[in-house]
């Protein structure tokens, strides 16, 4: 195998910067306006990556945001780092170009449910099968924002709107259960109502080597509004959000009185915890080699009316898409004039 | 044909031979026969044994269709001769046909008069029957007039390689080494350059080496020993250049083009592609060249390819993208996202018969205005075109200097007869290609109001209009590009109608303005005075050139423009046309060059259409010039 | 501007008023302000009152960018008369500002002495900062010349609507209908079309309902008791062929013209879409209506969106697939594969500004030439436009028609202003809609060497070329379509180089055929003898044809000519461009039909191009016109 | 609801034909020459699948077939039915559409792991979660055959092809874990070296209501031969295949020594049954709503070199795709003229 490339440039900035300089919230705002709807979800979520990168310890200049189209997917505009608003669909692409090039770039993805699980669904799963060196962040509101309020992928059946009049027949998708699909290795839930729980989660998502893949409850009050009410709201939560946390078993509810089992007959499934012997309860480790429970959790609460496990599902090591097969720098003329000349050649005169 | 015979000179194993200038060879066989293995090794000695060149390979869509049908057949055509050729000739002098199919097939390519050989284990009545024959055309007049030279090459195959212990079905399929050796020996090449790339490429399958070597030499001792070739041919090597030569196929030169520019640009190369017919060969031999700072990703598909490659060229490398009509196709809005970033891109289209699936393993010309108008709004693109198989490395280089020099993506036009053929190659020396260097920014290069220094995206140069090329990793420079209208100078989003019309000219500017960095056309043949001027493109050049010269050979006055431009023309074209009194523009397509032609410069320039998946041959476009000269 | 100022004839709440033949009035302030709802509401009762009437949104590409802040200001210009009316106006007579962004966006088109309508409410100093104004305009010259109206619309609006006991948050919201309510009474509009509207829109929403109505009362009757405004102004009814009117935007139009086309071949209607601005109303239009046997599909994406609509025209629907210009490219590959299946299928493209997400909100007409050649191969598709918003009716059922009968993918273009903007439209007697309808095949058609009857899916109908129509469920017919060549006739996968040639052809003789079909191009204005002939397509066509009035009515001789069918042009288009010494072609992109008119016809066709998002004003063309005459 | 369309047009075939005629395998046979590669895996599919055919109870003219671009699309021309083959990997949307436009038909998608899951997936994917009343059948060799032989998104991970001279670095998807992770409805892998489990798997999958995914293993003897020995040859079978039988516990084996069991701090393991209680067995149960343990199975034997279970993973209930909303037939000129006049509209004269 030859070496990992060093990103090589006629002009490349020096790779010895010494450490890295302590950043704050506002280093990471940008001037450009918020162009979000009053009361928007993106804006916590925005405000919590701000405050999340200061722990990550990056530096400005290594940071790149890659969004599609959309509402979430204007994303870069507001990070002040390097930033790239692409296409519909394509950001997961694009940002594995960017990663495969400069694997010392930190390279996050922001995207909506439907710019990276409608037209983008392909190239999300093949930049978690793949393993690619990325932060994926998908803002599930559950509709097409941007362009004023069509179901989308992961909008419940029977929806009505715009472009469903009598209710969409479409059965959704599951932002985590397909990531699992595809065998991701960093896969996580948090929501737009808690700060705290996204920073968290944004700084470990972050610290992942490969793809990380976080799904984001994010409520659109213009066009969904109330779409994760039952869950996120503080009210609902002591209830409605099932905490996953290492090594320890899954419990959540008043006093802990609720947890989960996995039957074999039937899935991972909630109980009362009166009900169940307490060794029974599925003990959560984000780092099981095999997806199947990880997937098995991320069944439970399809829809936003039950219990909802937030958290890591799963945190596994796998080798970093690029890194074996990296390129050395190009070696100039001198090499290439050997490669023209190399096997059968001919001189003349 | 037999470009020219000439007296009878020498022998070979005691035989007569005869020097000719220039022969046309083809072979044809099953898609499982070797045939272009077969044929693409005897153009290697032939390059080597120092003849000129030019070959045309021409295989089924189908991996391997049913044994002994004509949709199997696979062929290959090579004209070697001791002078410049351009062509793989419009017809074979000779024609092996390993199965009835083959000749079914391929016969109507021969000249008359012209030499078939035929390997008669393969003429068996369901052989026959499979190919559509109701009698075995040896017994009917369908080979009358050519000279039949029958030779039982499985029998002869098998029995020699059997005793080496090889199963009778493998040694079967050594008969191609033994039509190699035969032909090894009618036209005087070394074997002993075949021996030894036998054993390379082996090397490691005794049993498949020693049968092949075997079948090899069984061939070289038929001919010696056969009463049924009373001549030889001796092809005396071209005067040619001094130099280093090698062979080389179009999509070879071009990987190596793109090897080549990013040496020449201090970048690393990446290749964001997907698998397709013809250009897939370009993933290939780039994947096989990470020591030369080379990157190549296999993407899910041609959208995620490209995107890909944008993502690389935003993050400072040299990006690229391969495919063929479908996936330019599919890449067209990715494309339109790189016109909108203003980043360097090099988008190759290996062009093959469409439309939709078509003819995927031809040739065609037929992607010219979908590489020009295929996006989207206005988005102005350059479009440079490869002619011959070696000019597909000048071209690479050329297409990677402008998208350099211009933060633009590119899109450099071959097409699959380039893509495959071969010819010699006289190598270049590395210290006279052109310097691609261009620096990445790393200043500030703008001052706010209140006197912060700030970067500007799009602060363009004020020669190329390019912006800068600022990558992550620079520290002071972040900033935040995309495909929404921006303003000029800031990149900010802008909605401003006065910046969107100003953006639009700056953009279709820029691209025009590369014309300035381009050549002047030069005319080939009669510049003063023609009576008519052709324009070409791309692969015909070869056919053109030879049928020009033709017709100029007859007493005509006939000028040759061939574009390696196209967007945008070089800027002496217009005179150049405007000085012809009558102008013809050959492409296989219905007329797309000739469109252009039309509409940029009011000239009745008329087209001259070939959409057949099969290059032009000269023969076909000198009746075309004789006919307009009439 | 005011079309012409009228007597004094009478008076509304005891104002006195005049009559004017015209007015433009421009609606603007902050995204969530409601002004694209009130505008076309104001639209409506005009409509209904009798006036030609012609409209312009104008919104930003954000769903709400920040209040306040010019990025957010969302417009609606509406031009009402008392004569036909072709265009929205050059400048607005009265501008209705919101806030004091809008004021600072819009004031620019306003006419000198024009009426400024102020929400004196929204000028607080936070809201002017916002706005970019370090002063407050109205101390400054900007307003000087202009007759400006201070109204405190949020306050009188909230005072009024908080007895209802609605929340001020909320009753601040309802201030747009205090505008439409002040506006129903400066132009004299029956009030009661609006009430009965407003119970209509918010039913089952009553305090929002009772809110809306307080305001539009409260407007209403600010402009019987205020000084402020001494005139009202009356714009007479038009004189109209008898008939049944509606208001209609073009994608309604559009929408309603493909469902008539299901009723008209007896289809069902199939479309596969996925949203896009601004083609996602025709989506949710045609989803409103499965009694009129529509299905809608909304794909993963416009490529599913694509090729569902060909699975769908291969099982015998009407298929229609619709988008806007990044769409379009995506669709690329699948139109080519439609375009080899031969099957029917509508492609409607709402251009917007590019190139890549470019100015999604805003209109252009930069896909034609991507629209022609946007596929790789030899790949011709039918090109069809709408003109004017009512037209897209027409033009929908024309490409239904061509796709139907010829077998063969059709693109539809209209672009963002066709698509918002809406007029009066005389509906058709459903009787004289033209007969669609296109037989299913049913029999064997061919007969095998044997006897034995069988289906061809590619024997041609020798009139119009197309192929049959032979949908699954047919017993006997079953075969098998590919993108792959196929022989001429039996459909089989053919690589034969002389059939790929006769079947490239053939798509394109059968695209080319279409003309015979096509009415001759109508010349408006002075057919004969003109000094310049105007051609133009889409949108453009109410600009150039008030400007061709203008110019003409000041004695000068012009022709215009607008174009429903682009690819291909109607068969005397070439004698009309020869008959005229100069030609103009305007277009909101930079030149594709000229560039098409000339390469066609080696006319000198003259680009007048805007990119700006914008349409033109007729003013602009004046100019153009008068420079070209001089 | 409106009702659901019936197949409307001027010329349409009447809908009442009597019993479906008895058909035999030459009845599904084309006139076309089939142009694989002699010895490929894919003759061997062809002929289960016409030998499966008239078992299903469908008539010929109500079959369609629809491949996209590769070895394995070119199945269409084979089948003597209507048969369409499209471009590469659009194959599910064009059978999408055709599906909805005539609900009455027997819609095939044939593709390969390029067709269907490189450029196609997120296709698959959507067809899939949607339950469109699709059969779709995945050939997967591993390998682009078509053009070529470079590696797909099946090859395992190190595969040396001609676009990966040093091994691919790709982690593979698993066909059966992405159609969970969509929730798809009917779920089942076969292999070309078994007629008998591909004809009744085939018949089941054209039985179930909604869309239905079958994987079958395929050998392309050319590109990527013996991808799967260690497992469908007669002599491994015994060893490496776990036959999957409803309400049967997992067993497999010589003697049925083997078994399958579900341990919650792993997934699905292959056990010793000698080693476990006999009824720690896991219970094979297609019909389980929740797909968390079909999934678990599916990750049982990413590589095809341990023991692979074959058979049916999940067959659920779920509405097919568009019944509810269908529309009516196109009811005519005066309902046109009703639409037209809808609404607000004036008159003059
Ligand atoms: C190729 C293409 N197709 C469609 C669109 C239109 N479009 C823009 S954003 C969007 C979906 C937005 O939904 P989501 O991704 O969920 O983001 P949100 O706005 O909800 O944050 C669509 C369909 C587009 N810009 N480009
Ligand atoms: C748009 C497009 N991209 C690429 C291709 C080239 N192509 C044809 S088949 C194929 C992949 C074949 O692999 P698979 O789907 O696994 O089928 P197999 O041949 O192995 O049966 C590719 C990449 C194409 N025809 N069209
Ligand atoms: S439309 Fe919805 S998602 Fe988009 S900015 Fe507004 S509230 Fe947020
Ligand atoms: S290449 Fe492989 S998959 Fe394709 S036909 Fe040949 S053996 Fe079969
Ligand atoms: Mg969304
Ligand atoms: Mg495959």
């Amino acid at each position: 195998m030859t070496p990992p490339p060093t990103p090589v440039s006629v002009a490349a900035p020096g790779r010895d910067r010494g450490p890295v300089p302590g950043t704050t919230r506002a280093d990471w705002q940008s001037d450009q306006e918020v162009r979000w709807c009053p009361g928007c979800g993106d804006y916590s979520i925005l405000a919590a990556f701000q405050f999340a990168l200061p722990d990550m310890g990056v530096r400005r200049e290594d940071v790149v945001v890659v969004g599609g189209i959309g509402c979430a997917a204007r994303f870069p505009y507001y990070v002040d780092s390097y930033g790239l608003h692409g296409i519909h669909g394509r950001a997961p692409a694009i940002a594995t170009g960017i990663a495969l090039a400069n694997p010392d770039l930190s390279v996050f993805v922001v995207g909506g449910d439907g710019d990276l699980l409608s037209i983008g669904g392909n190239h999300l799963l093949h930049a978690l099968r793949r393993n690619v060196d990325l932060t994926i962040l998908l803002f599930n509101n559950r509709i097409y924002g941007l362009t004023k309020g069509q179901y989308s992928p992961t909008s419940e059946q029977g929806k009505v709107t715009k472009s469903s009049p009598r209710g969409s027949e479409d059965a959704p998708l599951h932002p985590l259960s397909v990531a699992l699909g595809a065998d991701a290795t960093f896969v996580a839930r948090t929501h737009d109502m808690d700060r705290a729980h996204m920073v968290e989660t944004f700084r470990r998502a972050h610290a992942h080597r490969g793809a990380a893949f976080v799904e984001v409850l994010q409520n659109c009050n213009v066009f969904n509004d109330g779409a994760y009410a039952e869950i996120t709201s503080k009210s609902a939560r002591e209830e409605m959000v099932i905490p996953l946390r290492q090594g320890e078993p899954i419990r959540f509810g008043p006093d802990g009185s609720r947890g989960v089992v996995l039957d074999p007959d039937v899935g991972a499934v909630v109980v009362d915890v009166a009900d169940v012997a307490e060794d029974a309860l599925l003990v959560h480790d984000e780092t099981r080699d095999d997806p199947g429970i990880a997937f098995a959790l991320s069944r439970l609460a399809p829809n936003p009316d039950a219990p909802t496990p937030m958290g890591v599902f799963r945190a596994v090591e796998r080798p970093v898409y690029g890194i074996a097969t990296s390129p050395g720098p190009p070696p100039g003329r001198d090499a290439l004039g050997a490669l023209l000349h190399s096997g059968s050649t001919w001189t003349v005169g | 044909m037999l470009d020219d015979t000439d007296v009878t000179v020498g022998g070979s194993g005691g035989k007569p031979s005869e020097e000719v200038t220039g022969v046309v060879i083809r072979l044809a066989g099953d898609s499982g026969d070797g045939m272009q293995l077969t044929g693409n090794q005897f153009t290697a000695v032939s390059a080597l044994a120092g003849n000129a060149l030019s070959t045309l390979p021409d295989f089924p869509a189908e991996i391997r269709a049913p044994a002994g049908t004509l949709p199997g057949v696979s062929a290959f055509q090579v004209h070697i001769a001791g002078h410049e050729v351009t062509t793989p000739g419009d017809a074979a002098d000779v024609l092996v046909a390993m199965n009835p199919a083959a000749l079914r097939a391929e016969l109507p390519k021969v000249v008359p008069g012209g030499t078939v050989v035929l390997n008669t284990d393969a003429f068996g009545e369901r052989d026959l029957r499979k190919a559509g024959y109701d009698v075995d055309p040896r017994d009917t007049g369908d080979l009358e007039g050519f000279e039949v030279v029958e030779v039982p090459m499985t029998s002869l195959t098998v029995t020699a390689v059997k005793e080496l212990g090889v199963k009778s079905r493998d040694a079967e399929r050594s008969k191609n080494f033994f039509a190699l050796g035969l032909l090894c020996w009618m036209y005087h090449r070394d074997p002993e350059g075949v021996r030894s790339w036998i054993r390379d490429r082996f090397n490691g399958k005794d049993q498949v080496l020693a049968a092949n070597l075997t079948a090899f030499e069984v061939g070289l001792n038929f001919g010696e020993t056969t009463e049924l070739i009373p001549v030889t041919r001796v092809v005396p090597p071209v005067v040619r250049e001094p130099g280093t030569y090698r062979s080389i196929s179009g999509n070879t030169a071009l990987s190596w083009g793109l090897i080549a520019a990013g040496q020449l640009a201090e970048l690393p190369l990446f290749l964001g592609s997907y698998p397709i017919t013809p250009a897939s060969d370009i993933l290939h031999e780039l994947s096989r060249h990470p020591g030369m700072g080379v990157r190549t990703f296999q993407a899910e598909d041609e959208i995620a390819a490209c995107t890909a490659a944008i993502g690389a060229a935003f993050a400072g490398d040299l990006a690229v993208t391969t495919t063929s009509g479908p996936g330019l196709a599919l890449k067209a809005e990715a494309i339109g996202l790189a016109v909108s970033l203003e980043l360097p891109l090099v988008v190759v289209d290996i062009q093959r018969g469409g439309p939709s699936t078509g003819l995927p393993t031809k040739t065609e010309q037929a992607d010219l205005l979908q590489a020009m108008f295929g996006r989207h709004g206005e988005s102005p693109v350059p479009v440079v075109a490869a002619s011959r198989p070696s000019d597909c490395f000048d071209a690479a280089v050329e297409a990677a200097r402008i998208a350099l020099a211009y933060r633009t993506p590119v899109i450099l036009l071959s097409d699959g007869y380039l893509a495959n053929s071969a010819e010699p190659w006289r190598l270049p020396a590395v210290e006279s290609l052109p310097d691609l260097r261009v620096g990445f920014a790393t200043e500030p290069n703008h001052t706010a109001p209140d006197g912060t220094p700030e970067f500007w995206p799009y602060l363009r140069d004020p020669d190329t209009l390019a912006r800068p090329w600022a990558v992550p990793g620079t520290p002071g420079l972040e900033h935040r590009i995309g495909g929404i209208e921006k303003a000029d100078g800031s990149g900010d989003i802008s909605y401003d109608p006065a910046n969107h019309q100003r953006m639009t000219e700056l953009r279709a500017a820029k691209v025009a303005g590369i014309a300035g960095t381009v050549p002047p056309v030069e005319v080939q043949g009669d510049a003063e005075d023609p009576e008519v001027l052709v324009v070409g493109w791309g692969s015909t050049w070869g056919a053109i050139t030879d049928a020009v010269e033709r017709v100029r050979a007859g007493g005509r006055r006939v000028a040759h423009v061939h574009l390696r431009h196209l967007n945008p023309f070089p800027p002496n074209l217009g005179e150049v046309l405007a000085d012809a009194p009558r102008v013809l523009v050959p492409e296989m397509n219905l007329g797309q060059l000739a469109l252009l032609l039309r509409s940029t410069f009011l000239v009745d320039a008329r087209p001259v259409n070939k959409v057949a998946g099969q290059p032009f041959t000269a023969a076909e476009l000198v009746v075309e010039l004789e006919k307009i000269l009439d």
